[in-house]
Formats: C-alpha cells, structure tokens, sequence
C-alpha cells in the first residue's frame, strides 16, 4: 500500500503525492485523489486474482476432458472469477478510482462533499475484499456469480453466506461513493459550471451513481434472504416450502442488469473526454450524449427479466421485457452515432488513449449488437446459458469497459503521477489487448451457437467443441500479457518517466488547469468557469509530444 | 446447406429452421451496421488524421441527424423484436395432442418417462416427425433441458412443472445438455435424444415398458385412497375427475382456472390452494407422500379419464399417430406389450 | 453502516464548527448534508423495496395462509407501537425546532423522549417476538402451525409452509426495521450527548435535522408495516 | 431547511402528530370490519395519507425544502413502483393462457 509513497519527487512543487510521506499519511487520507490510488492498488490486485481464475480455467478448456482441475475445483472457479471481476474489479473501476480522482477535480472542488465518508468507503471495500479472500482461501463458492437459489439456498455446501457478506459490504461501499458523487456534483460545482458545461464524463459518472444508489440496496437486500433462509432454514425462496425460486431471480437481477450499466457507463465517459480531445473537437450532440447516460440508466431498470426468458416467467411480462431491452438499446446507439461524428472533420492524433478508445468502440458495438441477439425473444431461447452469452459480455465488460478503464489511466496518467508513460509500448500494448482479446472471445461466439453450454469443466462428450476452445485459450495467454504490459510500464514510468507537463495533451477540462499532479486542494485559487465544455477551438494540438519511446 | 457447415448447428426441430432465419436477419442488420461504423471510423480516422496547420472544424451538432439515428435503429430493433415474439410463441405454445413425456431432472441426471410407460435415463428415443410435448419438473435444484439441434431450451424448476415441445424432422442422435448450473457434476447431466424413424420407433417402443404411465397411475390411484372420494359416478365426497383436465374450473374464491398439469399438482399436493367450488375442504395433503414420479403418473392417469371427448388434451403417442403427424403411418396394438424385466430406470437402447 | 459515518462527518464539524475545508460556506454544507441524507433515504427506500416485493408477492399467491398467520399477530401491541413511533416523530420534530430556536431545555427534553420511546418500542418488539417464540411461531425446525382456521373458511385450515413463509418474512422485515430503529437510538444518544454539551445553535444544527430526518423514515416503513404485517384479515 | 416562517410551526406540528394518531386509531379498527377487498385498500390507504403527513411536514419537503428534495422523492418513490410493479407482471400473468 505504501508503494506510491516511495516515488521520488524531482519537481519540488508541493503536490497531493509528496505533502506527506507514511503509511498513515495514506491509510489516513481524506484526499479524494489518495483515495483513488488507494483504490487502483487494490481493484488491480483484484483484477490479477480474477484474471488469474480466468487463465485456469482456460487451461482447463483446452482439452474436453476434465482433467487439469476436479468439477468442484473449476465451479468454484468460475465463480470467484465471476464475483471478484463484477463486484471487485469492475464496478470499482472506472468510478472509484478514475471518477474519485476526477470529479472534484472536473467540477472545480477542492474535494467531494464527504471525504471520510469516501475513506469508509474504501475501507468497506477492503473489509469486503478480505471476507472475499478469506472465504475463498477457505473453500470458496460454487453457485456461479448469480446465486440462484434454491442451490445456493439449500444445496451447496460452499460458503454462501460469507460470500455473500463480503458483497454486501463492497455493495455499501459502491452506495458511498455513489452518494459522494451526487452530492458533490450536485452541490460543489465551481462557480460558472453549470450543468451543461460539464463534461460528459460526469454526466456519465452521475448517471452511474444513480444505478450505484438505487439497484444496490436491492441486491443487498436479496443477500440478506439468501443468507437467512440459509442459515436460519426460513422459507423464502425454497419451492419446498412453498416459495417461488424465480422470485430470487428477479430481485437478483433487478440490481445485476443496472449493474452493468454501472460498470459502462464510466467508460462511455472516458472515451468521450479522449474522442474530444485527441480529434480536437467539440463532441458532436453535447446533450444527447449525456441525456442518453441519464436515459441508460433510468431505462437499464427496466429490463432486467431478459435473463429469464426461460427460467418460467410468464411469456406476457417476458414480451414487455424483450421490447424494454430494446428501448434500451437506442440510448447506447446514440452514442455510439455521435462518437463516430465527431471524428468527422477532426484532427486525428493516435495516441494510446485514442487506440484505446478505437478499441472500445469497435468492441462495444459488437458486444452491444450480440445484445440485440439476446434480447430476441426467440433466438435467447437457443443461446441462453452458452458461450454465446460468456462472449456477449466479455465483449462489453473486457472489450469495452476494461478498454475504457486502460485508456483513461493511460489519458490521465501524467496528471495521477506527474510522469509520462512511454508511448510506444502503450501503443504495443493495445494492439496486443485488441488482438488477444478478440482471439480469446470471437470463437465463443460460434461456440455458444453451436450449443455450448456455460459452466461446463467436461466437454468430453462433445469433443467436436475443442479448436475453438483451443484458440479461445490462446487468445487468453496473449490478452494476459497485453494486460501485464501497462503493469509494468506504469511502475517504470513512475520513477523512469519524463516528468508531465500540467497539461500534455493540451486537453480541455478543468483538471488539466491545475498543476500534474494536482495539489492537495485540487487549485491554487478557486477556479471561475466562462467557457464551454470542449472548447478545443481555443486549444491548440498537444506540443510536439517529448513523449520518449522506449527502445 | 446449413448442415455442412461446420460452424453450424445441426437442424433437426421445426424450430430450428425459425430461429436459424431470425438469426440470419439479424446477423445481416448487425453485420451491415457494424460495417457502417467500422467504415466510418476508418475512413475518418483516415481521413481527418491531424496533419500540421489543419484544424478540427468544430461543429455543434445536429438534431434531424439525432432524430434519424434514434428513429430508425428503433424501427430496425422494432422488427427483431416482433420477430422474435413470434418465434418465441411458437416455441412457447406445444401444438394440440402432441405425444408426452415426463421429465424428471436431478442432481445429475435426467429421468424420463413416456406416456406409454418407457422410461429412460438420460435418452430419449423419440420418432421423426412427431410433436413432442415435454412436461417437466425437478426433484432439486433447478435445471434446464437444452437440445441445440432443436434450438429448444427451458428451465427445469422443482416444485412445478415447465413445458416445451419439438417436433424432430431428421433421424439422428442428438446432444441433451443440462445448461442451469445445478452443481458439481452441471457438466456431466449429459444426454442424448435419439430421432428414429417411426417403424425403428415402434420397435424399440415394444422393447420394454411396464405400461402406460396412466395406467400407473390408475393403480396408484387406488393405492392411496384418491379413488374412495373421487369416484366415477359422482357419489363420492370429492368432485369426478373424469373430462376435468383442460376444462375451466371454478374455484370456492371465485376464480375461474383451467385444469393444467400444474393445477392438477397443486390439487394433489397443496389442496387447500385451490378448492373446487361446492366441495368441503377434506382432501388431505400428499405432499411428501407422492414422489415427483408417482406425481406424473397420477397427473397423466387424470389426463387419460379426460381425454375421450376432448381434443386439447395431450394423448399418448400412439393414439395420436393419425391425427399429429398425417405423414407418418405407425401401426401397432394400442396396448404395449408388458414386460417383466422393466426395470423403473434402466434406458432402453437399441 | 453509512449513519454512522455521517455520525463521523459532524465529528468534523464539531472540530471547526464553522466550515470544513473543502466547502466554500456554510450554506453549501448544510445543503450538502442534507441532500446526502435525502439520498441516502433513497437507497433506503430500495432496501425496504426488495422485501416488500417479496411480501407482496407471497401475500397475493397465499393470501388466506397470510390472513391466518397475520392474525395471530397482536395487532393491539402492533398499534400501540404505531402509536409511540408517531409520538417519537412529534418529539424529533420538536427537537429540530428547538434546536434551530435556541431552546435548549426543549432540545435536551426532546431528544430524551424520543430516546425512550425508542426504547419503549423496541420493548414491545420484544414481547411480541418472546410470544412468537412462545408459540413456535418462529421458522426453522420447531415451527408449528397445526389447525389454525383460515380466516372466512370455516372448518379449513391454514397450510403452515405458507405461514411459515409469512413469518420469515415478518421476522426478516421487522427486524431490520428494529434494527434501523436500535442504529436511530445510537445517533439520538449521540444527538444528545452534543445538546448537552451545547453545540447546536441556530446555526449550526445540521446533525439534528439529518438525524431527524432518518428518524421519521424509519417512522414511515413502520407506517407500512403495520397494516400490511398485522391487519390482513382481521374482520371476524 | 433555512426556513423563516414567522409564525411557530408548533401548532401545525401537534395537529398532524393528532392526525396521525387518529389514523392509525381508525385503521385499527377498520380492520376488524367486514369490507371485503376493501379491507386493504383502507389499510394501505390510510399508511400512505400517513406516511404522507410525514414526510411532507415532519420531513420539511412541504415547506422549506428546495425542489431538490422532492425530486429525489419522487425518484425513489418510482423506482420502488418499477420494482414492484414490473415484478409483479411476471407473476399476474402467468396462468394466462
Ligand atoms: C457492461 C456490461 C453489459 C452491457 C452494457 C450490456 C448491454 C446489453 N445487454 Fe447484456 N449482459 C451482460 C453485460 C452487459 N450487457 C452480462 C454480464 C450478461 C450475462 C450475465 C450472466 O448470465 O452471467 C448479459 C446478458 C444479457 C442478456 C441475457 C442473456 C441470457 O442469459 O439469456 C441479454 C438479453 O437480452 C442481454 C442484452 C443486452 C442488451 C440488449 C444490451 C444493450 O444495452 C446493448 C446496446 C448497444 C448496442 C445495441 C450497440 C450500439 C448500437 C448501434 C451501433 C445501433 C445500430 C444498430 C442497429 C440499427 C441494429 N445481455
Ligand atoms: C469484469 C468482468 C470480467 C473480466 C475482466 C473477465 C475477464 C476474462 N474472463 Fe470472464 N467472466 C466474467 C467476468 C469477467 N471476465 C463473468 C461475470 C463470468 C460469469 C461467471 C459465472 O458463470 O458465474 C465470466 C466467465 C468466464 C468464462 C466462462 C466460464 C464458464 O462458463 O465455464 C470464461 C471462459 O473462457 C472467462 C474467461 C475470461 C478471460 C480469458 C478473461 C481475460 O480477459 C482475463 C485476462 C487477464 C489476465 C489473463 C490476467 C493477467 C495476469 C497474469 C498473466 C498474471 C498471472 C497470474 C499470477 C501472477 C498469479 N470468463
Ligand atoms: C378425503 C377425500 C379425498 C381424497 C382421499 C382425495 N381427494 Fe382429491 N379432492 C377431494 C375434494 C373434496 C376435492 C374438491 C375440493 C378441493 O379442491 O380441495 C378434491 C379435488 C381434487 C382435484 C381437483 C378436481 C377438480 O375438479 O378440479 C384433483 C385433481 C384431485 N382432488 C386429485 C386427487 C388425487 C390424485 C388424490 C389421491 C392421491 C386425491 N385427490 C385424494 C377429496 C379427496
Ligand atoms: Cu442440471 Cu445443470
Ligand atoms: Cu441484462
């Protein structure tokens, strides 16, 4: 945890990471901008774990037989990779360790509105994380990352309720910062910021904090249930007893479809501040794009019961569903249309941001068109609970909200360290990403529609499924080392690295107005805001970028 | 064509060719759409890359652009959606007097039961050309019955009971998936459906079979004591179940409900649920009595004593030769031959 | 939980009881503040929500059952204490108003009463789940609803794994309201504790309103809860 | 909450606290009258004119609160309908046939 600490400082400017040294200065911190490194530690640990499981079990996927690791061993795989990604890596992300960096720093706060409260928050997530790892170091879990009763509730033997527990707590930490984030954009907007001078980056990180504030406490809720029928033997959920084991499944995913606008919508946010500033431009429709996070986000509600089109719910709500899901779809096009605009008539630079943002475009858009897929009625009939649907996400979740998060620290990192990165191993390593990444999940694709079911160890009865499980494999190992890559550079840079300018991109943005890397107070004086959000008629191109490339 | 494929599927349902054509359509929309974008942001990117002393023009924005990429993707995703309901109703809703089968999913396998009384354990033999109804439940934890061939998939819940159905075009040997994580060995409640041509069919039907289920469940019938309320001549204290199956109920509450698989269930194993207009309250419970199979074949025993005069309800395969599947000509004796080697579990195979 | 660090907030306050740091004034504080508390009472709303769902659901399929348990449930202790809730929202609501008048002697009174009817709830509470207990009322392996009538149906009776599923739920359901009410009594004791040290003034009382606040919406579930737990089916 | 109403609230204060108190006396005793479905209809009419009262005047959004804090209301409030009532769909509709 300490590790920042130990970067010497050549500029002898007084900034957030040089004010104080210790470890407490850093346990201890209200600092919205300490916070966030706080948090890109620990959501990075959290990502290797993850990542980790993922290569085991692509190793098992090589062959069809079982025989790397034992059923249980691979279930419980599975499903830690499948909580630590969603509720430990991914929801965090963009938002805790970006956002908490940025948002005060973009609406001209010297902080959010409640710092401890963002220090408890961090501290949930740790207690959350270590009731994760202890609970897995002990045994784990084995109901997937859904949960579904009436295993979890009266079958498994695994550790559902500490497990459970564990996301409760990391759920009241999201819940934190979400409520920071309103607040402080609400209430702590520099004088002549006003809502529509923000940029889009908060619009999104507000849109988020809504779904963080209202589908959370639904799913901590269902937890609670689950974990007192299971432990206290009530009947909720149980069908012997009378209950409806469907009814988990609607509160579950009441919050858990939100959920995964919680972890897009940030990085909408982030390729929308990279698009602008590396085409140096305007960003074409400012207001449809962020009425349309606004939109996702009150829209993700409604939708949740298209991942139970054949769980037994009626064929009526299943309809209204299937329409909703589509409802929601035309906010995400939007976007997706007025990216692309802006780039019109631009003036290009390709950068490792702008590769980045390349990458999640291209990436989003097949994994939100595969979402199309889903939604019809009759084709998730034959793809549900395949590959089909372990691609459709990871093309969404790695392909674009990974994507998004790599090109946003690798945008903002000059501001977070003071360093630059070196740009042309930045540049390598996105190609890698981008092909890795699609080596390991386009064959997924096929493999879901061919009928492969997901949450199989053994595939030994149907070997005709193994090429392009082996390419899906090979995928992996390269997109892992793609995503080493930053690792390390990032670490290098940090005491290697060319010092950053306040401003090296010559980006717009309030938070490139002060020093790299900012302050303890964000800004010197106050700042006083009579300008428009993506003024880049104003800015010229970045210098002559003295960005080294390493050889 | 499709079929020598190797990326493909199989085709072997009447559904498969439906959900195949939405699929097609929506992988053209898609891949021109995506072509599109991908166009647009190359050429772009191309085009506009920075070059010294060129800047970016700023433009604003422009609504009639935003109003027409909202509009029309929406109607684009308007025709998926109601092509994709009407697909998805016709795999929701089994056609009249398809042939029957129960289903009973368990940690780890799948246990099936003809109307006629075969029974299989992770097979099922099926003839071609047949509308198959499958009526199923769970003893655990949920499960789900998944055959890609037939591009069919449903939940297998326990404490109810889910219905699918196909109709097989193509004599084969098909893969069965469990695709509802259910546990330690989800991988392993693995299966087979067997397509055969319909004289093949009949000859393995004949292999072994204790009788039909509804005649198992006639004598259960007697066993437990249903048969001293429920009597044929409406003497007795409970109401006559003969014609009640498929037929409206009305309830003591006012409710007015039509007499399914599942209301059968819930009259035998929680009575006071749903009480028949007119009668006292004296049916026992037999929840916990009954198991999931001896359930079946009580349910399939109360279809059979309504199925004279009503044609909605399911009937075996046999006595639906004729009217189903016109094509297919299946001779036999309309009672199976009874074996005494049958075992309740033992699969039959050719 | 969050209360408690809203709790931690007014520590800082109490530090530099003008302004914290990062604000620009006073006004932007108070604002602050309440709107976090409002939003949190928001997310609140969807806590309560899921279970809600739940109950809605059971009661609808299982109505009878739910009429027959619901009715062995003391509805007379069950408003009595809609009662001493609805007397501890008028005292909160008297302290927020003495608090923002200077009225000291009313603020420590206030405070004091809603403490004790707190307390006087939570003992209600406690009868009413010691009967329950008494009864085998409570779920798991001891449960026993055997011939309870069905409400209406003479000569029926309620099926106990439908009861069984109401009272997991009024267990579940009351018992996270008791324990938002025990976290409310902790924020009042500390409420208190600050008026009598004489930190509140007109101008800075921010902790007894968003206190306050949370108060009556704890207030406000018990207002859903009471009929819908105690009076479904009571017409004889 | 910087709310300067000259006169004192105390009065509005006890005469809602009287309301209140009236309500639930009047739920109470409604439920044991024979009102068929009417029964709940009352029931959770009368929570939801109490919780009402509450929030609007114990809670301030009636008088002194900005538009703020009964957006956020409302918000969750339709949140909460959306949580119950799309649930509630599946389960209304499931034996149609
Ligand atoms: C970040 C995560 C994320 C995002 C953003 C999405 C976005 C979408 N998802 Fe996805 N989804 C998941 C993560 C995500 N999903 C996960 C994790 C699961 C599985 C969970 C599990 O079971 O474990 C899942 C499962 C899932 C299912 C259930 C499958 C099943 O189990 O049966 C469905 C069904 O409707 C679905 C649909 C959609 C749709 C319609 C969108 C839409 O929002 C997409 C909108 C975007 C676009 C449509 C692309 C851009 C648009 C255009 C370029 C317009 C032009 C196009 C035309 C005119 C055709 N998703
Ligand atoms: C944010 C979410 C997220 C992310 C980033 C990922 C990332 C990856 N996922 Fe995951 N995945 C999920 C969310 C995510 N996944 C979810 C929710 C499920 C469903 C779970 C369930 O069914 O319940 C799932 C399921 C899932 C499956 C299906 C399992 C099954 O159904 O049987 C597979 C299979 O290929 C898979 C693969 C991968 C791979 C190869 C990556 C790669 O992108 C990972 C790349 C990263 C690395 C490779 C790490 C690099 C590190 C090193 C190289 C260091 C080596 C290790 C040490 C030093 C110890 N994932
Ligand atoms: C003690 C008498 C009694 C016994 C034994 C009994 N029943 Fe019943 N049954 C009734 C009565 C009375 C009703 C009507 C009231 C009701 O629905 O509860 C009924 C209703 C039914 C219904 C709904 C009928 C309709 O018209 O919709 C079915 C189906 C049924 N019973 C099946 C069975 C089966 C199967 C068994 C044996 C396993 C059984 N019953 C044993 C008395 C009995
Ligand atoms: Cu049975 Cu998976
Ligand atoms: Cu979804």
């Amino acid at each position: 945890m300490s590790m920042p600490t130990t970067i010497p400082q050549p500029v002898e400017r007084e900034n957030y990471l040089n004010k104080e040294y210790g470890v407490w200065s850093w346990l201890l911190t209200t600092d919205h901008k300490r916070i966030a490194l706080l948090y890109l530690v620990s959501i990075t640990f959290f990502f290797f774990v993850g990542g980790f499981f993922a290569l085991l079990m692509r190793l098992e996927l090589l062959t069809p037989a079982g025989d790397l690791v034992q059923a249980d061993t691979y279930n419980k795989l599975f499903t830690m990779h499948g909580m630590i990604m969603v509720f430990f890596f991914l929801i965090p992300s963009i938002p805790a360790v970006l956002g908490n960096f940025l948002v005060p720093l973009m609406v001209g706060a010297r902080d959010l509105a409640f710092p401890r409260i963002n220090l408890l928050s961090w501290y949930l997530y740790i207690i959350g994380g270590v009731m994760m790892m202890h609970c897995m170091l002990t045994g784990g879990v084995d109901t997937g990352w859904t949960f579904y009763a009436p295993f979890s509730t009266n079958f498994t033997n695994t550790k559902i309720v500490e497990a459970g527990l564990a996301i409760f707590v990391a759920g009241f930490s999201s819940i934190l910062t979400g409520l920071n984030f309103v607040v402080t954009i609400h209430r702590m907007r520099a004088p002549g910021m006003t809502w529509s001078r923000l940029p889009l980056f908060i619009w999104a990180h507000y849109a988020t904090s809504i779904i963080q504030l209202l589908g959370t406490p639904v799913i901590a809720v269902t937890i609670v249930l689950v974990a007192a029928e299971r432990a206290l033997h009530l009947g909720i959920f149980d069908p012997k007893l009378g209950g409806d084991p469907v009814l988990f499944q609607h509160l579950f995913w009441f919050y858990s479809h939100p959920a995964v606008y919680i972890m897009i919508l940030p990085a909408m946010g982030v390729v929308t501040e990279i698009i602008a500033c590396f085409s140096r431009k305007r960003i074409f429709g400012y207001s449809f794009v962020a009425f349309s996070s606004i939109a996702i986000a009150v829209f993700g509600f409604l939708v949740w019961a298209h991942h139970m089109f054949v769980a037994g719910i009626s064929i009526y709500s299943a309809l209204v569903f299937s329409f909703l899901s589509y409802a929601v779809a035309v906010p995400s096009a939007i976007k997706v249309f007025n990216w692309t605009a802006t780039l019109y008539k631009g003036s290009i630079h390709y950068d490792a941001p702008m590769l980045y943002a390349f990458g999640f475009l291209g990436l989003f858009t097949m994994g939100g068109l595969t979402g199309l897929f889903l939604a019809a009625l009759g084709i998730n009939v034959h793809v549900t609970d395949t590959y089909f649907i372990v691609a459709h996400f990871h093309y969404i979740m790695v392909g674009g909200a990974v994507m998004g998060y790599l090109g946003g620290m690798h945008f903002w990192w000059p501001k977070i360290s003071g360093r630059l990165y070196p740009e042309g191993w930045a540049r390598l390593a996105a190609l890698i990403v981008f092909i890795g990444f699609n080596l390991t999940f386009f064959p997924q694709f096929l493999l879901g529609y061919m009928g492969m079911p997901r949450r199989y160890y053994d595939y030994s009865h149907m070997p005709e499924f193994q090429v392009l499980n082996v390419l899906s494999t090979a995928g992996a190992t390269v997109l892992g080392v793609g995503y080493l890559l930053p690792m390390v550079y990032f670490l290098w840079s940090m005491r290697y690295g060319k010092p950053a300018s306040d401003n090296p991109w010559n980006a717009a943005g309030l938070e490139w107005k002060t020093a790299s890397p900012p302050p303890t107070f964000n800004f010197d004086e106050e700042p006083v805001v009579t300008w428009e959000a993506y003024n880049y008629e104003e800015l010229d191109a970045p210098h002559k970028r003295e960005v080294p490339v390493a050889r | 064509m499709l079929n020598n494929f190797p990326l493909w599927p199989e085709q072997a349902s009447t559904m498969a060719g439906h959900v195949d054509a939405l699929y097609i359509f929506l992988l053209i929309v898609t891949g021109m759409m995506t072509l599109l974008i991908f166009t647009c942001l190359i050429f772009f990117a191309a085009r506009f890359r920075h070059r010294p002393g060129v800047r970016a023009e700023q433009i604003e924005g422009s609504i009639p652009l935003e109003i027409t990429w909202s509009v029309i993707p929406f109607i684009v995703f308007m025709v998926i959606f109601v092509w994709g309901a009407a697909v998805y109703f016709k795999e929701r809703t089994p056609p009249s007097g398809a042939a029957e089968v129960y289903v009973v999913a368990k940690q780890w396998m799948w246990k099936l039961e003809h109307a006629e009384g075969q029974r299989e354990i992770n097979e099922l033999h099926v003839p071609v050309g047949r509308d198959v109804k499958m009526i199923m439940t769970s003893q655990d934890v949920i499960h789900s019955f998944f055959v890609p061939a037939f591009r069919m998939k449903q939940d297998v819940l326990p404490g109810r009971y889910t219905v699918a159905w196909f109709r097989a075009t193509k004599p084969g040997v098909y893969h069965l998936f469990c695709a509802e994580y259910c546990g330690t060995q989800h991988s392993g409640m693995v299966g087979s459906v067997v397509v055969m041509q319909p004289a093949q069919y009949e000859a393995w039907m004949n292999g072994g079979s204790t009788g039909p289920l509804s005649a198992t469940g006639e004598k259960l019938f007697a066993e437990l004591g249903c048969s001293t309320c429920h009597r044929a001549d409406a003497q007795g204290r409970g109401p006559n179940l003969q014609g009640v199956f498929g037929k409206p109920v009305q309830l003591e509450d006012g409710r007015t409900v039509t007499a399914d698989e599942n209301y059968v269930r819930e009259c035998i194993l929680d009575p006071g649920g749903k009480r028949v207009k007119g009668f006292q309250p004296i049916m026992p419970t037999f929840q916990g009595l009954v198991s999931e199979e001896q359930l079946n074949a009580l349910v399939a025993y109360i279809k059979s004593i309504s199925a004279d005069n009503s044609g909605a309800v399911g009937k075996t395969i046999k006595a639906t030769a004729g009217t189903a599947a016109p094509s297919v000509q299946i001779q036999s004796s309309t009672q199976p031959k009874a074996q005494t080697n049958a075992q309740p579990n033992g699969s039959q195979v050719q | 939980m969050p209360d408690s660090t809203l709790v931690g907030l007014h520590h800082e306050e109490q530090h530099h009881p003008e302004l914290l740091h990062h604000f620009a004034e006073p006004q932007q504080q108070r604002d602050a503040a309440s709107l976090g508390m409002w939003v949190f009472l928001a997310t609140e709303v969807m806590f309560f929500g899921g279970l809600f769902c739940a109950y809605l659901i059971y009661r609808r399929w299982y109505f009878g059952d739910f009429g027959a348990a619901s009715k062995t449930l003391n509805a007379t202790l069950g408003a009595t204490n809609t009662a001493v809730l609805i007397c501890s929202s008028l005292t909160v609501v008297l302290a927020v108003w003495a608090a923002k008048t200077a009225r000291r002697t009313l603020l420590l009174v206030s405070l004091g009463i809603t403490l004790l009817l707190g307390l006087a709830f939570l003992g209600i509470k406690g009868v009413e789940y010691k009967d329950k207990f008494v009864e085998h009322h409570v779920p798991g392996a001891s449960f026993s609803f055997d011939k309870v009538p069905l409400p209406g149906h003479p000569g029926q009776y309620a099926n106990p794994r439908h009861a069984q599923i109401f009272f997991s739920l009024y267990f579940i359901m009351t018992g996270l309201h008791a324990l938002h009410m025990i976290i409310g009594l902790g924020l009042f004791l500390w409420l208190l504790i600050m008026a009598w040290k004489g930190r509140f003034t007109p101008e800075y009382n921010t902790p007894v309103e968003i206190g306050g606040l949370y108060w009556h919406f704890v207030d406000i579930i018990w207002i859903y809860l009471f009929p819908l737990l105690y009076l479904i089916d009571r017409h004889p | 909450m910087s709310e300067h109403s000259k006169s004192s609230p105390l009065k509005m204060y006890f005469g809602i606290w009287i309301t209140l108190l009236l309500c639930t006396y009047i739920t109470y005793k409604a439920a044991f009258v024979e009102l068929g479905q009417y029964n709940a209809a009352v029931a959770l009419g009368i929570a939801t004119l109490k919780a009402t009262l509450v929030a609007l005047f114990f809670m301030h959004v009636w008088h002194a609160s900005e538009k703020l804090t009964k957006l956020v209301v409302i918000v969750a409030l339709f949140f909460l309908l959306l949580l119950l009532g799309l649930s509630m769909s599946d389960y209304a509709t499931r034996l149609w046939s």
